[in-house]
């Protein structure tokens, strides 16, 4: 059947093929390797994932990798295959969001933000989740690992990236997405930037101080 | 979920998870100071508490409800970490300032600054506990969508490349051209001077009885290979086994006899009877 | 998206998505054990499959289970391809060399060259390499096969001709017919000058003979 197909119809079954035969999520040049050269992945991935996307398996994206899975909305009609799965705890599932939402952090950063220190197995829990990982450091005394998450976390969530993230927009519009200390954030003269993350800072009261 | 980590999670799962969603207990002196995640986490319930959006938080009305809060604690003998004990000094003295504005220092932030600060903390806060809960209420992967079941394994081509460069060539065929003219055979064997039985029995008979009664059979060394013996040196080694074969084989003759007190003694020699005969 | 898919779509999908997730082939009463109550499980099975023909993902029964697979047709251009960099023995590129600077040479002249029987396979390889061919036979008795080395080779190694093949003269030049001996045994005099071989050997005793 596929001696009269069209080239890119042929790349693009190819594609499907490759990443419906996979488990684990391909990067766009686990792909390329594969396909014929010069071929437009990111064009392919665009098309497969709009004509997917009324099936009940879909192409999804998370981060670098791109896979398979099933339809999210048929979660209730599949529900048997459903595992008891071990809840979180709420400290984990918070010290999940500031990382996050606040990528990349410290240690230190996080704690500041929840007001309270770190659990000992909590950021352990979520690296063996596989949903954290450290990832360069922060450039003052001591030079603390910062933390952010990995495309499992995407793809575990159903995130393309970490912009997809719910709300992230409106709470970086509101100010909210900085780890510094409160007192520092607030002061607009504090010019300490040093250890903030590079997200824009605006005023939380216009009319305030 | 490995083991390890579900007794990790465990371990600091806190009975305040059940306070997410419900407003915080109307009647505040049902004390129960065990569901708090620290002095912030007790602030934020309490704000909350206010029903009022986070921005127009009163400070100085969470400062006194926390105020209360601690005290009726303390008045139920609960035990109190000293973190609330510090964040309630700190709240007094924050709302005394509030009440009563004096110019702030110039080094330091305001009383309102304080309070500000106080009050993005925990709008923060919030909103990341927020942002905890929305995450969590998404699908996810193996829970509410699922990835392929039955993987396939993909066929593998083996391509083998053979390394091999005009160096490595050219350097197999000097080894064979070096092998083939005797340059350099694989493992040389040097002509070496070793010391014979022949040479060590001629030796022997020329000397044998230049001296009366017993004589070591060092003496019958040649020269130097005493010496020799002490550093190992190959050529004293043959000389000793060359030497001590020859006078076996003079002894077998009848030429002289051998003598050894002990074993591993030093041995000696003497001519032997048929000694003239023979000569 | 679901909300105003018809029934039998939606029934479409969820067949769909279960064979994706199942990790183990499914009946038609599995299926039917999921589905909305007289879901026609033979009548959707085959709608499916046949939406599938064209695509790179094809459903087909496995016993008397369904499960989706790659198309067989793809095979070929999914593999893999892994390169192994395997060392030549050094038998094989000794033998190489001398079929090089000799050809055409039989055999028997190569083991008469290298003073050592050829291995089983050594010709083999160099053959399956690319690198000889038999070209020719020695008109002596039994007519033997001589072997030259091919353009492949030429191209492997980078020359325009054998003649472009370093000389004898050019070798010992260029240090690779350095005569020093591989191992030296015997170092009578306690190993002064370990290169030189030169090293003059004193008669034990000058009077014995």
């Amino acid at each position: 059947m596929n001696a009269e197909m069209p080239p890119g119809r042929q790349a693009l079954r190819l594609v499907e093929a490759m990443l419906f035969a996979s488990a684990e999520p391909l990067s766009e040049r686990d792909l390329a390797e594969r396909l014929p050269a010069g071929s437009d992945v990111p064009a392919l991935l665009a098309q497969l994932q709009g004509e997917c996307a009324p099936r009940g398996v879909q192409l999804a994206r998370a981060g670098a990798g791109w896979s398979f899975v099933t339809a999210a909305d048929l979660s209730p009609l599949l529900a048997r295959e459903r595992r008891i799965e071990k809840k979180l705890s709420r400290a984990a599932i918070e010290t999940l969001a500031v990382i996050a939402y606040h990528q990349p952090v410290t240690r230190g950063e996080i704690e500041e933000i929840r007001g309270v220190q770190l659990g000992k197995g909590t950021l352990d829990a979520l690296f063996e989740h596989g949903w954290i990982e450290p990832r360069g450091r922060r450039e003052t005394p001591g030079r603390p690992v910062t933390w952010v998450t990995t495309d499992g976390f995407l793809r575990h969530f159903g995130l393309g990236t970490t912009a997809e993230l719910p709300n992230v927009d409106e709470l970086r519009a509101a100010g909210l997405l900085d780890a510094r200390p409160a007192i520092r954030v607030l002061q607009p003269d504090g010019g300490d930037d040093a250890g903030g993350p590079s997200v824009a800072i605006e005023p939380l009261d216009p009319d305030g101080g | 979920m490995s083991a390890a980590t579900a007794v990790a999670l465990a371990a600091e799962t806190s009975p305040a998870e059940d306070l997410d969603d419900g407003p915080f207990p109307s009647d505040a002196f049902v004390v129960d100071l065990d569901g708090w995640e620290g002095p912030l986490d007790l602030l934020l319930a309490l704000a909350r508490a206010q029903k009022v959006d986070l921005r127009r938080i009163s400070i100085v009305a969470l400062a006194d409800q926390y105020l209360a809060y601690v005290a009726a604690a303390r008045r139920a003998s609960l035990e109190l970490a000293a973190e609330y004990l510090v964040m309630a000094a700190w709240l007094a003295e924050l709302k005394s300032r509030l009440l009563l504005p004096e110019p702030p220092a110039a080094d330091e932030p305001s009383s309102d600054e304080m309070a500000a600060a106080l009050a993005f903390q925990l709008r923060r806060m919030d909103a990341m506990r927020e942002a905890g809960k929305r995450l969590l209420a998404r699908p996810q992967l193996g829970r509410d969508f699922w990835q392929r079941g039955r993987p396939e394994a993909i066929p593998e081509r083996l391509e083998v490349v053979v390394s091999a460069d005009l160096n490595g060539l050219l350097q197999a065929y000097g080894r064979h051209l070096r092998r083939r003219r005797g340059e350099a055979p694989l493992a040389l064997v040097e002509p070496v001077a070793l010391d014979s039985v022949e040479a060590a029995l001629a030796r022997i008979r020329n000397s044998l009885g230049q001296a009366p009664g017993w004589e070591s059979l060092a003496r019958y060394l040649p020269e130097g290979a005493l010496a020799g013996l002490r550093e190992g040196s190959l050529t004293a080694r043959s000389a000793l086994a060359a030497t001590f074969g020859a006078v076996l084989e003079l002894a077998r003759q009848g030429v002289l006899v051998l003598r050894q007190n002990q074993p591993f003694g030093p041995i000696y020699l003497k001519p032997g009877n048929q000694e003239g005969e023979r000569r």
